[in-house]
């Protein structure tokens, strides 16, 4: 068992699905000799080859494109989008073909991929680089969306992802990747992709988020259990398919939800969550539902970036908002 | 200043529109048993497709693109395949997927608005039809780097249109293919229109065929109406793939004789007298000129082949016109490999709603 | 004051811009000398030549691109994307050029373009030709999303669309180019961008809506009144940026709402209405709010068009249900 | 088989290493009065990314992509471009960008983090910096073709990189501004680095510049490292764009000495010896070379122009390092042209924790 940081787990579980399914390769610009330029493909063209670890041309329409490609016949592709603001050159192969391949040739063909990428903020980067582009895939039938909040779960995650016989996109929070630590088991095992994980219990006020704005939620929910709040705070992790279930059964205990996300409010993902909860949930609530959300303006440069992304102390205004709410 | 690289075009006719040789001609091309399948091939394909504009003109098939006037290279292609490549066609070239194996009713299904129609029983591994354009294009190159990783002897074969290579993907998945070495032909289809858009106005480049080289790799001019220099070409090209050579464009240069699809009226944006002339280079009419001089053919065989084309189209259209609709759950069973739980709920919904919706649409 | 159907809506009030503006141009696969696959700019390069209304490469990306271009540059394109299947392309220029130019360069530089294309089902078109993107839109910060459901509205919020300084994506309901006709006074007069009409006043359900479903949805009205249920009909019209205020109001004094759109449910832009009411609505609402929206399916091909969209059937189904909550 | 095209890539150097005439010069290099700014304009993109270097090192600036090696690039296009041409550039272009007035403050700002950065007090027109690899292409081209509808005697300067090449951004809009014949030229700075790829991975074409036959245009090489020859191509293309010759690509071949930019280590990925070699290439000591040649520099006003470039890049640091941070309504105030009522809720939030964030990050 080692002590693993974010993108270390992501390179484990890389290695290890490499290492056991010969089907599997990565590619994207600079996966190869330089290991990515976050690292997380470090040392895999070593010991995999530059067959199966691909420093590709760059063209991020043509890597989605081709990795379609290689699925439909067999392969079981990881495509590295270097910075999640290039992803929307994709997007048209995810959406068009890689989730619709298995349903347009009824099951004859089908686009078992990664779309794998940094994403959000708060690492100081240049421009186009702190994007939270989730809502573009959560709206496209056919697409699972996956977002770890920890080694543990990046690993978990990343090989079910990997494993699963359906296109993925999976949104690593860039900010997490060297944040902390964690014993990860480098065993193979994954975690299962539809559902929800409760980082913490507690009965007085549900909070919901995934990714990297989690360190912020449970910072607030320390802060608030000094209030005697106790705050249950629970990882989407999978975004799509959602588990509203559990979201549901949490909130249906504490009346109260708080959701939290870095992208932009208004038709981010955190909508699909409070409607769920307006149409399933609605005569458990003692409160409206609040979202903690980047407001709805272009991602900053590094100046405002800390003004923009929601913070410790935002949520915890918004949860003493809906404590006081009844 | 000097010259670092120098580049060419070669343009490659072997058959005049009187089916008169202008060159010596490759051995197939001088062996009836091989010809009289393709000349079949472009008769089904061109039987098929004035079909299809009849169904859909009484309103029992969708939108419909028909390959009229460019059955030669779809059918000319497809006859150099193996059955082991891999064909990635865009929506016109029914012609090649006819040659591999899918069946008639298969593409009527398809246009018909089933999507059981790409579920092809014959050729397992040949992608779908492809609508939106070029993006076939990356889909042919990873197809063709997967063989390569797997150094299975497989080729990618790509069909695009003229307006198709104006498209970013076109142009990213050749360089792919090409710094890959990947084993991938692909074929312009140039039938000088993209929908309203002339050839002229698609691109300064005089050529299509010379955007391979943006690729660094070879680019080709072949008369696509001329079954036998397509063929060649096409051959030639896959052998080249095969042995590891790379990939490879020809530009296949022919007339779309017909309107885009059933949807449109090309009398709005183009001249029929200058499309009348075009009918005399019509692929057809030009083998079967060449067959008759080679005399394999007569005007009986020819009534005979075109009786049994035509039952066949017939008995494709019935067997399509006896399908019925899929059911609801059609919708949900082929989305992922197992239906999440939490989509549980929209089917049951979608199950109580069958066939009791249409209020305003339908 | 002429009949007008949607299609022609939008034609007229293309030509008007034209003809006032010298700045204005159309540009998209086909919209010259063929006046666009839907005859949305039929006459319109005989009248104003082919340097104005060009017929572009078929090439989305650079129709979104070189559009870009040329409104930073002060001309005010209009590029036409074919059908909204092909959309994908432009995206990667709409969300981090067009929406953002303004902003990344401090107001120095503007975009002032609109995105027109025919979107959404039910006319028994061939694959990727009734898709519904609007979701891949509205969560992008610094953009319109504007969806018209009848030539009146077509005709003044398309002319807003045009003369707005800022980027917007126009997207047309296929289904209602040639359904109905309508008086449109082609007079130039535009409508405000920034919200929702109503389309039928009633005090016992808000019916919230736009383009092509608003159909369906009257139709339901029409049905549900005959039971005595009568609904208020709101059309959102600009999705973003959004006016919730319109729907708060009512649903402040109907208490139940129902939403419904032809965008799959889930991350589709009803969920940002049912989270608006969530929290600045809870108190008023007496039933969960639902959504009546497209399963989270990929658009079927023709045979199973009118098994996906939503019905009038549906909708009536969803009213009762919320009618008889309380 | 006929031959239906030629094509031919031409290359250009004027000076070699040492400075030395290889050809007849064009006019304006016999000019000192003409080379000593560009000379001057090169030292000062040096000095300059040398100082932004450390500004980086030393947590007071963002990432940084200095231009190292390719000061030829910018400065000799930049120097034939009209005032009223509009300059399309990469990220890696301050160089160009200083010639044309923007403020090197400007530039600290933009990297340091703050939008105001691209509100360029000198060139109005001029894009601001592109990060999305070759989208630019496409916004030049569109601004080209406003250019030639108003009949306005302009021409967009597109810059981008060898990388960039393989981008369907870079091809469609070329081929868009090539069917309108816009008065477009792209600039392939080939600094032989796309981060870790190097060229020939990133495509099999033997030059980039031959991309542009695809699209139906010319495309020439020049030496980048030479700024006669980079200045001369460029001012040939211009004219002939500005006089409705349509576009022109012309790559310039240089290399890339520093890291890609200061969030990289190229000794992961690149031989120290190999770079070391081109040294000898770089393009201000070819020019100093050149200038002793001509007599007209000497190592006294070598020193006075490194002493006033630097204190004028010190200037510069000033004024960026005493620039506060926008305050937090600058989200908003350029978002739309009218901050629309629906966002007024957000910006009251955004007021009441301004300077009151930063919990868990910052
Ligand atoms: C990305 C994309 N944009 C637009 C369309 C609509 N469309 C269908 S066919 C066509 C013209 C294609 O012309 P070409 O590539 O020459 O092929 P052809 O139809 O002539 O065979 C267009 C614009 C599409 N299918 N995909
Ligand atoms: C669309 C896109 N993909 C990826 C990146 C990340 N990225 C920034 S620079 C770069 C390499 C560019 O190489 P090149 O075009 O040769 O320009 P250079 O940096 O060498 O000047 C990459 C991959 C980006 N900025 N945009
Ligand atoms: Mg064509
Ligand atoms: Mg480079």
């Amino acid at each position: 068992m080692a002590e693993l940081n974010l993108v270390e787990a992501v390179n484990h579980a890389l290695a290890y699905e490499m290492e056991h399914d010969p089907a599997v390769l990565v590619l994207g610009e600079d996966v190869g000799v330089n290991g990515g330029v976050f690292r997380a493909t470090v040392g895999l063209q070593a010991r995999f080859g530059p067959a199966r670890v691909l420093d590709t041309p760059l063209a991020e329409t043509a890597i989605a494109g081709t990795a379609i490609g290689m699925a439909a016949m067999g392969l079981k592709p990881v495509a590295e989008i270097q910075f999640s603001g290039f992803i929307y050159p994709t997007i048209d192969h995810i959406v068009n073909h890689a989730s619709r391949l298995r349903n347009r040739t009824r099951g004859r063909l089908s686009c078992p991929m990664v779309l794998r990428t940094p994403s959000g903020g708060g690492i100081h980067a240049p421009e186009h680089h702190s994007e939270n582009p989730e809502a573009l895939f959560t709206n496209v039938p056919g697409l699972r969306v996956v977002v770890p909040s920890s080694p543990q779960r990046a690993y978990g995650l990343l090989l079910a992802a990997i494993r699963d016989p359906d296109p993925v996109v999976f949104l690593e929070p860039t900010r997490l990747y060297r944040l902390f630590k964690q014993e990860v088991a480098d065993d193979g095992e994954a975690l299962p992709l539809d559902v929800c994980f409760t980082l913490r219990a507690g009965n007085d006020i549900t909070l919901v988020s995934w990714g990297a704005t989690l360190q912020e939620v449970q910072a607030a929910a320390d802060l608030l259990a000094a209030e005697g709040v106790m705050a249950e705070v629970l990882d989407v992790a999978t975004l799509k398919p959602l588990d509203m279930e559990t979201i549901l059964e949490s909130v249906t205990r504490t009346g109260r939800c708080v959701i939290v996300h870095e992208a932009a409010q208004t038709g981010g993902f955190g909508a699909e969550i409070a409607a769920g909860l307006a149409e399933h949930g609605l005569y458990s609530l003692l409160a409206p539902v609040r979202r903690v959300a980047a407001y709805d303006v272009v991602v900053p440069l590094a100046r405002l970036e800390s003004q923009y992304l929601p913070s410790v102390e935002r949520i915890v205004d918004a949860v003493r908002k809906t404590m006081e709410a009844s | 200043m000097t010259s670092v690289s120098q580049f060419q075009v070669d343009f490659t006719r072997f058959l005049d529109p009187q089916g008169e040789a202008l060159a010596p001609l490759p051995d197939f091309a001088q062996d009836p048993a091989v010809l009289l399948p393709l000349y079949r091939a472009m008769h089904l394909t061109r039987i098929f497709d004035s079909k299809a504009i009849a169904l859909q003109r009484t309103g029992k098939l969708g939108t419909f693109a028909s390959a009229l006037g460019q059955e030669a290279v779809g059918v000319g292609v497809a006859s150099a395949m193996a059955g082991e490549d891999v064909l990635v066609p865009s929506y016109r070239d029914h012609g090649a997927q006819f040659l591999r194996g899918v069946k008639m009713e298969e593409v009527l299904l398809y246009w018909g608005g089933d999507e059981s129609g790409s579920n092809y029983a014959g050729p397992r591994s040949d992608f779908p039809v492809c609508v939106p354009i070029a993006t076939q294009v990356c889909h042919a190159a990873g197809a063709a780097y997967a063989f390569k990783l797997r150094e299975e002897a497989r080729v990618a074969v790509c069909f695009l249109g003229d307006g198709a290579t104006s498209k970013g993907d076109f142009y990213e998945g050749l360089n792919f293919a090409a710094a890959w070495q990947a084993p991938m032909v692909v074929i312009i289809n140039n039938n000088q229109w993209a929908i309203s858009v002339p050839r002229e106005r698609q691109t300064a480049a005089r050529t299509l065929a010379q955007k391979a080289i943006a690729a660094g790799i070879e680019g080709v001019q072949v008369d696509g109406n001329d079954i036998v220099a397509v063929r060649h070409a096409a051959q030639q090209a896959l052998d080249k793939a095969r042995d590891g050579g790379g990939p490879a464009v020809i530009e296949a240069i022919s007339y779309r004789l017909g309107d885009h699809t059933t949807a449109d009226d090309a009398t709005r944006y183009r001249d029929a007298e200058a499309v009348e002339k075009q009918w005399a280079f019509e692929p057809i009419l030009r083998l079967r000129n060449y067959l008759l001089r080679l005399e394999a053919w007569d005007a009986k065989r020819e009534e005979q082949l075109v009786k049994e084309c035509t039952e066949a189209v017939n008995a494709a259209v019935e067997a399509y016109l006896a399908t019925p609709p899929p059911p609801v759950t059609a919708m949900f069973d082929q989305l992922f490999a197992t239906l999440p739980p939490a989509m549980q709920a929209q089917l049951d919904t979608a199950l109580r709603f069958e066939n009791k919706q249409g209020g305003g649409h339908g």
